[in-house]
Parts: structure tokens; sequence; C-alpha cells
């Protein structure tokens, strides 16, 4: 750890932060068109960030603040952690179990916040959130464990580079299909998109979590917003799509694949909270150990 | 417009205003009829976000309020209320005329008939009720002015807070009341 | 017809009714002297007629009195009955229904405030439901002049004409 | 010659606090926290005397590494919780007691941890228990005290049983040598083993014999929970320990059927630790009191570390002996916590609390750094344990713990949020407008387990060093580190970088913050309310049935306490049958049944 690795991260995070806004602006484009709209500009989503960051706020006390940069500051400390393709910022820090939990401060640091705000409709938001990620987190955890088991390694780019040497057969999403179907519903639950996203509900709980940001904080909570998507999703690209040999390759595989999600999404209705728990615990988390235990029992598709 | 020290902007607060006026999130104070003209004016007919513009769930993330129709004197209160909740800089767009002048019900003992008395309002859309051509071009015209500075009223009201404030006590005695069910 | 008859015929047995109009064949409307509201209720409802759709008032100012509108629906048959009892302008009072129908509770608390109508036995009647600080007569009253209210507390938007066009009246 | 003098030492002091709580209360309580603070000293600076043996009148005791890393924890806890005894004087009903009893119960871990041969152990074990037992009636509940006390007996009377068991067979009753010849009879070494293991689980709290733990720490004296939870739980681990290591499990049960490299013996508790792990998880989200739902969250913990105990490996078994630390300060802080909580607001009932933290910040910040450390995130030291003890799962493959271990570490979020939600922020209540500040008395422990969790978290290689050493001892491979960075089969992890990226998100972060505008800040009841005015903040703040909707998914799930609540019914109905037959009004009935056993006792003997 040098200066040197810290100018790397900082240039991974501008990097990961106009690759993924600008795909969100995109991809509100096209939902509108599947809408038959016109929708936004492609860069639509940079002038919201900014203009939330240019206006005024309020807070509610000191945790309310404190909350929103601990939030972002762990979600950007993520980001760091995840290979961009094949760019790493700190060598040797992409352990999957590192980045499953330093990701769980900045979902920590906004639950605080918008607990702080003293509004119940963020409190049942952050109960939603947190029910939700006990849903989806469990069936993706196991396929993980199955993964790191059958490969010794618990590396993103160690696995993705395993993967790439078997070329498009030896993406894990082919070789382990199961896991790879669990991963991607998983990958829904933690992107909070439709059907499992009960916790911003606007109508109902007033956006949930959100409820009482305005301005900076607002703005941050989206820069946040894009950064965890970034990391979940280019987690699913490193464990299941074989990562990236180049930058372009990566961020080929990414922009699909957010993109069909997104797609997937606007198809489908809303869970209620409680559904959506039973339904990971009845078809994913099953498909989950049945995958986990073809691994370890019987070494299929472990080659 | 006169232009004054005052009125100069800086390059920053330009380049602010240009975002601000091309991201209008807007709070949707749905008191009146008005309300239902909103969802084509939303949906892939006219399509208002691809204006940038969008409703929001709560007034704290908003940069417009929407008053939509009919405005009583029960509910002025709460729109107040939702006002001052709001982050600057925040435009009040007045939509119909009941806002504007009362409308057919100018004479009832229970609604409001100008909401610039209680409200700083920039833009007010005409019509009983406006279709929706008319809401686009009237936010085409308020994002124009936002670019160019010219929607204050935001300003206008901590500047002239006490005006408002004694205009809306004269109305209504008192913007916060208690009612019946937090005795 | 032969529901409605049935029951109007059972009604005049008991109760000295005033009036009795059938405007539709669901539907019956009864005027009934105020002291025999109470147990012309009474009976509807145990007959059937459980839900109270509405109590309401009308100001017949010229009469000089209030009139008190009870509807009751029966579930079963589909009836509606409305009972009418008329009550003197000045200090108008009543007695409640509450204990026959609870839920007349907040419609007593709507006329006291709209009409200034007064239900005995029912304290909370005099709670204000809907008018937050309302310091008038009530507003429904037809001696109630809802214009100067209005002009009074809420100023006009007084428009400055920039164009007044000449008309010229052809005769 | 320093921990003789130190069991001694303590034993004697906890005489001395009695006596001085006579002439006053706070300087009795004062004592406490000067012995135990002494005694946590002389336990640091007697790190070389490691390996040394003494004994005292019968009693022969052996210093080794785990006994010494087991008592600095258990005094540590101890010493940081007794800086609490002297508000809670004037509250209890024999103070005196109280902290006579406190130095007492230490004295009897400590002897515990050093015991060198059984009966040493059994003495020590049963004087942790009595003293407990009279401890913990003195907070809300008696009946608390009676289960505790029913399960500690198992225990205890396990214990004995094996301790005889062990005495038959081999002749000795030095820890070490007595296990030895079990090693040729898989038999009764399984026989041996569970019963002391037995032992272990129910100071552990593990499945079945969780019950105790709730009610226990839930309504024992608010200074006396984080004792409880953070120390005299680890007793269990450490009988646990022996079990394992010392019998030496592995070996005695080479023949048996094996799952996962596992005997199946082991992997029996191993499943009993998952059961822990899930039910104390499940069991903790729904619970109304802060107190109890930490208590569940120590159910769940102890599951972690029985299972890492059980790996005997290089990986999970350290993650294990850390996270015995880690639980221990961390639960000890967040009980502290509620305690402070407790003692201002007279409640622990969640949905009775709300914006603590506008009234005590630094209570919020330890309690918010222990929840971080329970909940296994970076950069606190309940992180580097569970990350360990994954690692090691994930090596062997065992996929059914691992599942349990991830929906306890994500279900943990829950559990720990809740009361961080619902007690700490939200609405404060006007009847808690006027509260004070804590105490500094009570800051002192509070700040110096926040240092230690964080620091722990960041620099754990003086504890895993340590650690090493007690796998050293144990004949298995000791943990890697290679600077700061730990190095495991399937990857290595650097806590330090871990902290410092942390820190350079958080400088950015806080960079992107201040740029902007200043916010304004407005009060906890100016918030978004659907434009309604709200004046009642008590009723405007969401704190009851916090996950309602996940606890509708299992609110009708079999209960052991259900199933224990039934058999004790039936005993109590039996009794009532034999109470009804020998004790009627006629003497004559008595005498008639009583002669009949008789003659039956005399045939059946006869018989054999």
């Amino acid at each position: 750890m040098n200066l040197v690795n810290f100018a790397y991260g900082l240039l991974l995070l501008l990097a990961a932060f106009v690759f993924q806004t600008t795909l969100t602006g995109i991809n509100r484009k096209v939902v509108a068109r599947l809408q038959r709209r016109r929708g936004p500009k492609f860069y639509q989503q940079f002038i919201d960030i900014f203009k939330a960051l240019s206006k005024g706020s309020t807070t509610h006390g000191w945790v309310f603040d404190f909350g929103v940069i601990m939030a972002l500051g762990g979600i950007m400390a993520t980001a760091i952690f995840i290979p961009f393709g094949p760019l790493k910022a700190v060598p040797g820090m992409d352990n999957i179990f590192i980045i499953a939990y330093v990701l769980a401060v900045g979902m920590l640091g906004m639950a605080m916040s918008a607990s702080g705000s003293g509004n119940p409709w963020a409190s049942i938001g952050v109960s939603r959130a947190l029910t939700n990620m006990l849903a989806y987190d469990i069936p993706f955890m196991m396929v993980v464990f199955g993964l790191i088991f059958a490969f010794d390694s618990s590396s993103l780019s160690g696995l993705a580079a395993i993967q790439r040497e078997g070329g498009l057969l030896g993406w894990n999403v082919l070789r382990f299909p199961l896991g790879g179907i669990v991963a991607m519903i998983s990958l829904q639950g933690m992107l909070g998109k439709k059907p499992f996203d009960s916790f911003i509900a606007p109508a109902e709980i007033a956006s949930g979590p959100m409820v009482e940001y305005g301005g900076r904080h607002l703005g941050m909570l989206f820069l946040l917003h894009e950064y965890s998507t970034f990391i979940e999703v280019s987690l699913i690209v490193h464990l299941f799509f074989g990562g990236g040999a180049t930058v372009l390759e990566f961020m080929v595989k990414y922009a699909v694949i957010y993109t069909f999600l997104n797609l997937v999404s606007n198809v489908l209705p809303r869970f209620k909270i409680d559904q959506a728990v039973t339904f990971f615990y009845k078809v994913p988390l099953a498909m989950a150990v049945v995958q986990t235990f073809l691994i370890i029992f019987l070494g299929m598709g472990v080659a | 417009m006169t232009t004054n020290a005052k009125d100069v902007r800086k390059t920053w607060e330009k380049i602010a205003d240009y975002f601000r006026a091309h991201s209008i999130w807007m709070k949707w104070y749905c008191t009146g009829c008005g309300a239902i003209e909103m969802p084509p004016t939303m949906t892939s007919r006219f399509d208002m976000e691809r204006l940038g513009m969008g409703p929001m769930a709560t007034p704290r993330q908003a940069d417009v309020l929407l008053i939509t129709g009919y405005l009583s004197a029960k509910t002025l209160r709460r729109v107040i209320y939702s006002y001052e909740q709001m982050q600057d800089p925040k435009y009040v767009v007045g939509f119909g005329s009941c806002t504007l002048n009362g409308g057919i019900y100018f004479d009832s003992y229970a609604t409001m008939t100008r909401l610039d008395h209680y409200l700083p309002v920039d833009l007010y859309i005409a019509g009983c009720m406006p279709r929706p051509e008319a809401i686009m071009n009237s936010f085409d015209t308020l994002i124009k002015m936002i670019e160019k500075g010219e929607a204050k009223g935001w300003k206008h009201y901590q500047e002239n807070h006490e005006w408002y404030r004694r205009n809306q006590l004269h109305s209504l005695k008192e913007v916060y009341v208690k009612d019946e069910f937090h005795e | 017809m032969n529901s409605t008859n049935k029951l109007v015929e059972e009604i005049r047995q008991r109760f000295e009714i005033i009036d009795v109009i059938h405007p539709d064949d669901q539907q019956v409307i009864l005027d009934i002297d105020k002291m025999h509201l109470h147990t012309l209720l009474s009976h509807l409802k145990a007959d059937g007629f459980r839900q109270l759709s509405l109590l309401s008032a009308v100001d017949w100012i010229k009469d000089n009195i209030f009139e008190l509108v009870y509807i009751v629906f029966n579930w079963d048959t589909g009836v509606h009955v409305l009972a009418r009892v008329k009550l003197p302008r000045d200090n108008p009072r009543f007695r409640t229904i509450t204990p026959i129908y609870p839920g007349a509770q907040y419609y007593e608390r709507d006329v006291h405030e709209f009409f200034g109508i007064e239900f005995e036995g029912n304290p909370m009647s005099y709670k204000p439901l809907f008018l937050e600080l309302w310091d008038e007569m009530p507003p429904m009253r037809k001696d109630f002049d809802p214009e100067a209210y209005s002009r009074e507390k809420f100023p006009e938007r007084v428009y400055v004409p920039h164009f007044v066009p000449k008309v010229e009246v052809i005769e | 010659m320093t921990f003789d003098i130190v069991v001694i030492l303590m034993f004697l002091g906890a005489f001395s606090a009695y006596l001085i709580s006579k002439a006053s209360l706070k300087a009795g309580a004062y004592a406490t926290t000067v012995f135990s603070l002494g005694a946590l000293a002389v336990l640091l600076m007697g790190r070389s005397e490691i390996g040394s043996e003494f004994s005292v009148l019968f009693m022969n005791f052996e210093v080794t590494v785990i006994g010494w890393y087991f008592s600095g924890v258990m005094v540590l806890v101890y010493a940081m919780t007794s800086f609490f005894n002297s508000f809670w004087m004037d509250k209890m009903m024999y103070p005196g007691s109280y902290n006579f009893l406190y130095l007492f119960s230490l004295a009897g871990t400590l002897g515990l941890f050093f015991a060198s041969d059984l009966i040493t152990l059994f003495i020590f074990w049963e004087v942790v228990v009595w003293s407990s037992t009279f401890i913990i009636p003195m907070g809300k509940s008696r009946r608390a005290a009676v289960v505790y006390y029913t399960i500690s007996s198992i225990g205890s009377m396990a214990t004995l049983y094996g301790i005889m068991l062990v005495y038959r067979i081999s002749g000795t009753l030095v820890i070490q040598e007595a296990f030895v010849p079990l090693k040729e009879d898989p038999l009764t070494a399984t026989v041996v083993f569970v019963i002391f293991v037995m032992a272990g689980l129910t100071k552990i709290g593990i499945f079945p014999f969780h019950i105790w733990l709730p009610l226990a720490h839930g309504s024992a004296p608010h200074t006396f929970s984080p004792v409880l939870s953070g120390g005299l739980v680890k007793m269990g681990a450490f009988i646990a320990y022996m079990s394992v290591a010392i019998l030496p499990a592995y070996e005695a049960f080479e023949g048996s059927l094996k799952i996962m490299g596992i005997p199946l013996q082991l992997y029996f508790l191993m499943i009993l630790g998952a059961i822990s792990i899930v039910l104390g998880t499940l069991m903790a989200i729904k619970q109304e009191d802060a107190k109890k739902l930490i208590a569940y969250s120590s159910v769940a913990n102890g599951g972690y570390i029985l299972i890492g105990i059980l790996m005997m490996d290089q990986l999970s078994f350290a993650g294990s002996m850390m996270h015995l630390f880690n639980h221990a300060i961390a639960s000890a802080a967040a009980f502290l916590a509620i305690a402070v909580v407790a003692y201002r607001t007279g409640t622990t009932k969640i949905s009775e609390l709300g914006g603590m933290i506008h009234r005590m910040p630094l209570t919020y910040l330890t309690y918010l750094i222990a929840i971080i450390s329970l909940a296994g995130i970076p950069p606190m030291g309940g992180f580097v344990s569970k990350w360990l003890i994954i690692q090691g799962l994930a090596d062997r493959g065992l996929m059914f713990m691992a599942l349990a271990a991830f929906f306890g570490s994500i279900g943990s979020f829950l559990y720990v949020f809740r009361p961080l939600a619902a007690v700490f922020l939200g609405q404060l209540k006007p009847e808690h407008e006027h509260l004070k500040s804590e105490p500094l008395m009570m800051k002192i422990p509070m700040v110096i387990l926040m240092v230690l969790i964080l620091y722990f978290g960041v620099l754990p290689k003086w504890l895993l060093g340590i650690i090493g050493e007690i796998q050293v001892a144990a004949g298995i491979e000791p943990v890697m580190m290679s600077g700061n960075t730990i190095l495991a089969v399937n990857g290595v992890l650097n806590t330090l970088n871990v902290f410092m990226i942390f820190g350079f998100g958080f400088l950015i972060s806080l960079i992107i913050f201040l740029l902007m505008q200043k916010s304004r800040r407005v009060g906890l009841m100016d918030t978004y309310t659907s434009a309604e005015f709200i004046y009642t903040p008590e009723l405007y703040h969401y704190a009851g049935a916090f996950y309602a909707p996940f606890e509708r998914l299992y609110q009708n799930h079999p209960s052991v306490e259900k199933f224990l609540g039934a058999i004790a019914w039936k005993f109590h109905e039996l009794g009532t049958v034999v109470n009804a037959l020998f004790f009627s009004h006629k003497p004559a009935v008595t005498v008639f049944w009583t002669s009949v056993i008789l003659v039956m006792i005399t045939l059946g003997g006869a018989g054999i």
C-alpha cells in the first residue's frame, strides 16, 4: 500500500462512476423505448446527481450526516477493491468475503442515517431492506461458497482467470447453470430492482430510507447507488461470466447483464417483503443448496 | 427585467442553474381534479421524462411544488408546510385557474382565490383544466426561466417572508394547527 | 312496489306518519314527527335496516325550520328509507341517535359544525370535524354569506384591464 | 510465582470487598474494580510465566496458554464491567453480597482455567455456578435463577460423572494424563466426550440448552449481564476445547464414520452449533427487550465458537478463539451501553425508548462499534474472526455449517440494528427530554472497549500470535501471518489495508460532503409526514415489531421451551398424584403404600 495505490483507487472510482452513471442513463432510455417513450438524454443521470448535490439541504443531527458519509465512504472503499476488468487498484484485496462484508458498512451507514432522521417511513424502509438482504444474500453466498470450494480461491480476479482458461464454456454460468440462475436472481434482489423493490416503494412508504434526504445528502445517496450497482454487477461478471481480460470485454459483459436485468425488472410487478423472503428461501436457496451439493459431494462441473 | 448587482449570477451558479433547469423533480400536491392531467403528461403520449422531469415521493427530494387544483383553507396549511420542507432552490407552479383566481368557486367560504398571496408562485398554468400540451409548454417556459435565473420565487419568499406570513395568518389564523387526532 | 308497500303499511300501523312519498320503487320517504323518530329508527334497525347511510340537514329559511334527514338502508332487500323531521330554526336541538346507530357520531359532528344543530346526549358532537379554526356562523346556514366571507378572508386577484373593447349597442 | 498469588488474592479480595461494603457501599464497589484491574495487570505481566505449576492446599494448578488466554478475556470483561457496579449499589437488595459474589465468581473462573486436575476443575466450576446463581435473582426474576441453576446442574452432574468415569479407567485425575488411555477405546471415549461436551454446551448455551441464556441474561442485574454473556459463557467454550483438544477427539474417533473428514460425533455437535446459530438469530430478531436480544445473539455466537473449536484446524479454530475474545468484549460493550440506558431511563424495553443518541452520544458510539463487531463488519474485530471461520468452512466444504454461518452473520445485521434504530435513533420521547449524559465512570470502560474492538480489528497480529501459541499447544498448525496479512488457504486478508482503504473512501466522501452547501438544522419532528401536523413523538417512532413481516413467517415455530414446559407440567401432575396417594388424611394409606414399596424393593433386590 502506498500513494500509487490510492491514486489508482481514485482513478478507478472516477472510471466506475462515469461508466455506471452513463449506463444508468442509457438504461433509462432503453426502458423509455420499451414503454414507447422518447426517454431522457443519455447523460440525464449526471444532471440529476449534480443538481441534487448543488441544492441546499436539511439535517436532523450529526448522525444523519455521519451516516451518509460513512455509507458513501464504505461503498467507495468497496468499489476500490473491485477489479475493473484486469485493472486492480490494490492487489490481493479482491477477496469475495471482504467485499461482501465491506459492502455492509455502506448499508449500515445508510440505515443508520435514515433511522437517525426520526422518520418512521425510513425505519420501515430499512427494516424491509434488511429483511430483503437476509433473503437474497444467503442463496448467493451459498453458491459462492461452492465456487470457492471448487476452485480453492476466493479472489475475484483469480476466479475470473480460472474461468477464462476454459474459454466460453469455462464460464461458471455454463459450468454451474443452477448457480448462475441463483446468482442472477440474487443480483436482482441486491440491486433492489423489481420484483424485490418493496423497500423503496415510493407510493406506499414514501421511498423508504430516502424519505428525508434532499440536496447534497440525496446527491451522495445517488452516488452511493451508482457505486453499489457497480460493485454488485461486477461481482456477478467476475464470478460467473469470466470477468474481463480487457477493460472493454468487462464493460461489454457488464452492460449486457445490467441491461438484461433492467429489462426483466420493467415487466415485473412487486413482491411484498414476506413474499420475497418466501420466494428466495423456496426456489433460489433450494437451487443453491443443490448446486453446492453437486459441487462438493459429486464434483460436478469442477473439471 | 432590471439588472442590478444582486441579480448578477456567479459562474458556478450559472452551471448549477443549468443542472437545475434540466432535472426537475416534482412534488405533486394533488388537491383537486387537475391531477388527472398528470398521468397522460407523464406516460408515452407526452413523456415528460424527456425533459428531465419526474415525480418524487417527498418534498425533501423535490424541486417543484406542483399544486394541481383547488386549495381549501385546510389544504393550504399543509401546502405551506410542505413548501417549507422543500430544499432551496424551490419553485412553485400553480396549475389551473382555481389557483390563479379561484375558478368557478371563487365565492366559497373554504377555497383560496389566489395562491401567490401565500406562496411565491413562479408560474401559473391557466385553464380549467389545462391540457397536457399546455402543461408541457409551461414546463418548457419554466426550464427557460430557471436557466436564465429568473425563477426566484424562493428568494422572494425568504426576503418577503413577513409579508407572506401576514397574508397566511390573515386567511388561516394559524398555519400549524393541532387537529383532533393529536389531542 | 310490494316490499315497500308492506313495509309502509306496517309502519303506518305503528307510527303516526305525516306523509309518505315513493320516489322510486325501492325508496321510501317518511315525514314523521320528531317525537317518534327514535322509535321509528329502532324499529327499522330491528327490521334489518342496519346501515345508516346518511344524516344531514336542510335549512328551510323561509319556513324558519331545519329539516333533519336520516337515510337508512337494508342490505337484504335493498330498500332505502329516508326519514325526515322538522326542527325550529332558532335554538335547534335534537336528541342524538348514537345509541341506535353508533356510526352517527361523525354525522352529528358534521351537522353540528355546518348547521349549528345541537345533539343532546352526544358530547362529542361539539368538537370540530372539518373546519379548522372556524369562528363564524355555521357556513351551511342560508343566512351565511360565503361571498362576503371569502372577500374578507381571501383577497381576490384584482385584474387591471389592459384593453377594454368598445361595445357598440346596435339597436 | 505470580499466578497463585492472583488466585488466592482474588478470594481474599472477595471477602475484603464484602467487608468494605459493610463500611461503605461505594467503596466496596470500587474495590471490585481495583481488584479485577489488579488481576488483569498481573495476568498481562505474568505472560512470561506461562507453563508454571503451583498448588494451593490440595488443589493443583498449571498455567497453560489457553488458560491464560481465557482468564485474560474473563478478567478483562470483569474489570470493565466492575466500573458500573457502584451505580447500582443503592438499587440492589444485597449490595455487599453482590460485591463479594462478583469477585468470588471471578476467582472461581481463574481457578477453573488454571486447574490441572479434574477435581480442582470441578470445585471451581461449582464455585462459579453457585456464586452466579446467587447474583442472578438480584435482578428482575427469581425464576431465571432457578432455570440457570437447573441447566448448570445438568452440566455439573455431567462433569462429575465424567470425572468419575475417567478416574475409573485411567486411575489419575491429572488432566493431561487422565484422558490418554481413552484413545484406545473409542466407545468409552465417545461417552466421556459426550458427557464433558454436554457440560460445555450447557454453559455456552448451545441448543437445546440455550433456554437459560435469554432468561438469565435478560433478567440478571444490568451490571452482571455483560459478565454472564461476555465472560461466563466462555467457560463452556473452555470445557468444549478440553474435550476436543485434550481428549483428543480427532485421534480417539479415528475409526468412526466421517463426513467431509469430520468424525460423526463431532459432526453431530457441529449441527447443534449450526442450529444454535439459526435459532439464536431468529429468536433475537423478534425480541422486544434489548437485553434479551443480545442474549439470544450470544446463543448464535456461541454456535460459531463451538463450530470453530470442533474443527480443530488452522483457520476455523483460530477464528473461533479470536471470536471468543471479540464476542466477549463486543457483547460486554453492547450490554454496558444498554445498562447506561437502563440506568438513566429505568427500562430496557425497545419500544419504550428512542432517540437516546441526543442525550448520550458516547453510549451510542459504543453500541454502534460493538454491534459492527458482532455483525462481523470491517474494520472491527468480529470481521476478522468470522472471516477466519468461514474460510475454514470453505476449505473443508462444510456447506450446512456455512449455510448457518451465512444466515447468522446476515441475520445479525437485522437484530443488532434494531436496538440501534429504536433505542438510540428515532424520536426522543418527551419524558426523556431532560435526561443527563452518562457519568464519567461509565465512560471509561466504554471508551476502553471501543478502542480494543477497533484495535484488534485493524491490527490482530498480537492476538493471533497468542492464538497461534494455543494452536501449537493443541498440536495443530498455527494460523499464518505475514506482516498484517492473514494467510488463509483460499485467500488473504490484510486488515490494515482494509482499514486504510476504508479511511480513504471515508475521506473522499467527507470532502464531497464538505464541498457542498451547508445544511440547515431542523428538529426531529420536522420530517415528512405526508404534510400532516404531528405533535406526538412517542407515536411517531417505529420500534415495536420491527421486522413484523419476517417474524410472521416463523411465528408458529416449535419451541424447546414449550416442550420442556409441558414435561415440567406432567412432572408436576405426577407429583400431585403421588402426593394424593401417599399423604392422604388417613395414616393407614401412607403405611400401606410405604410397605408395598418396601416389599417390592426387597423382592427386586433378592431377584438380582
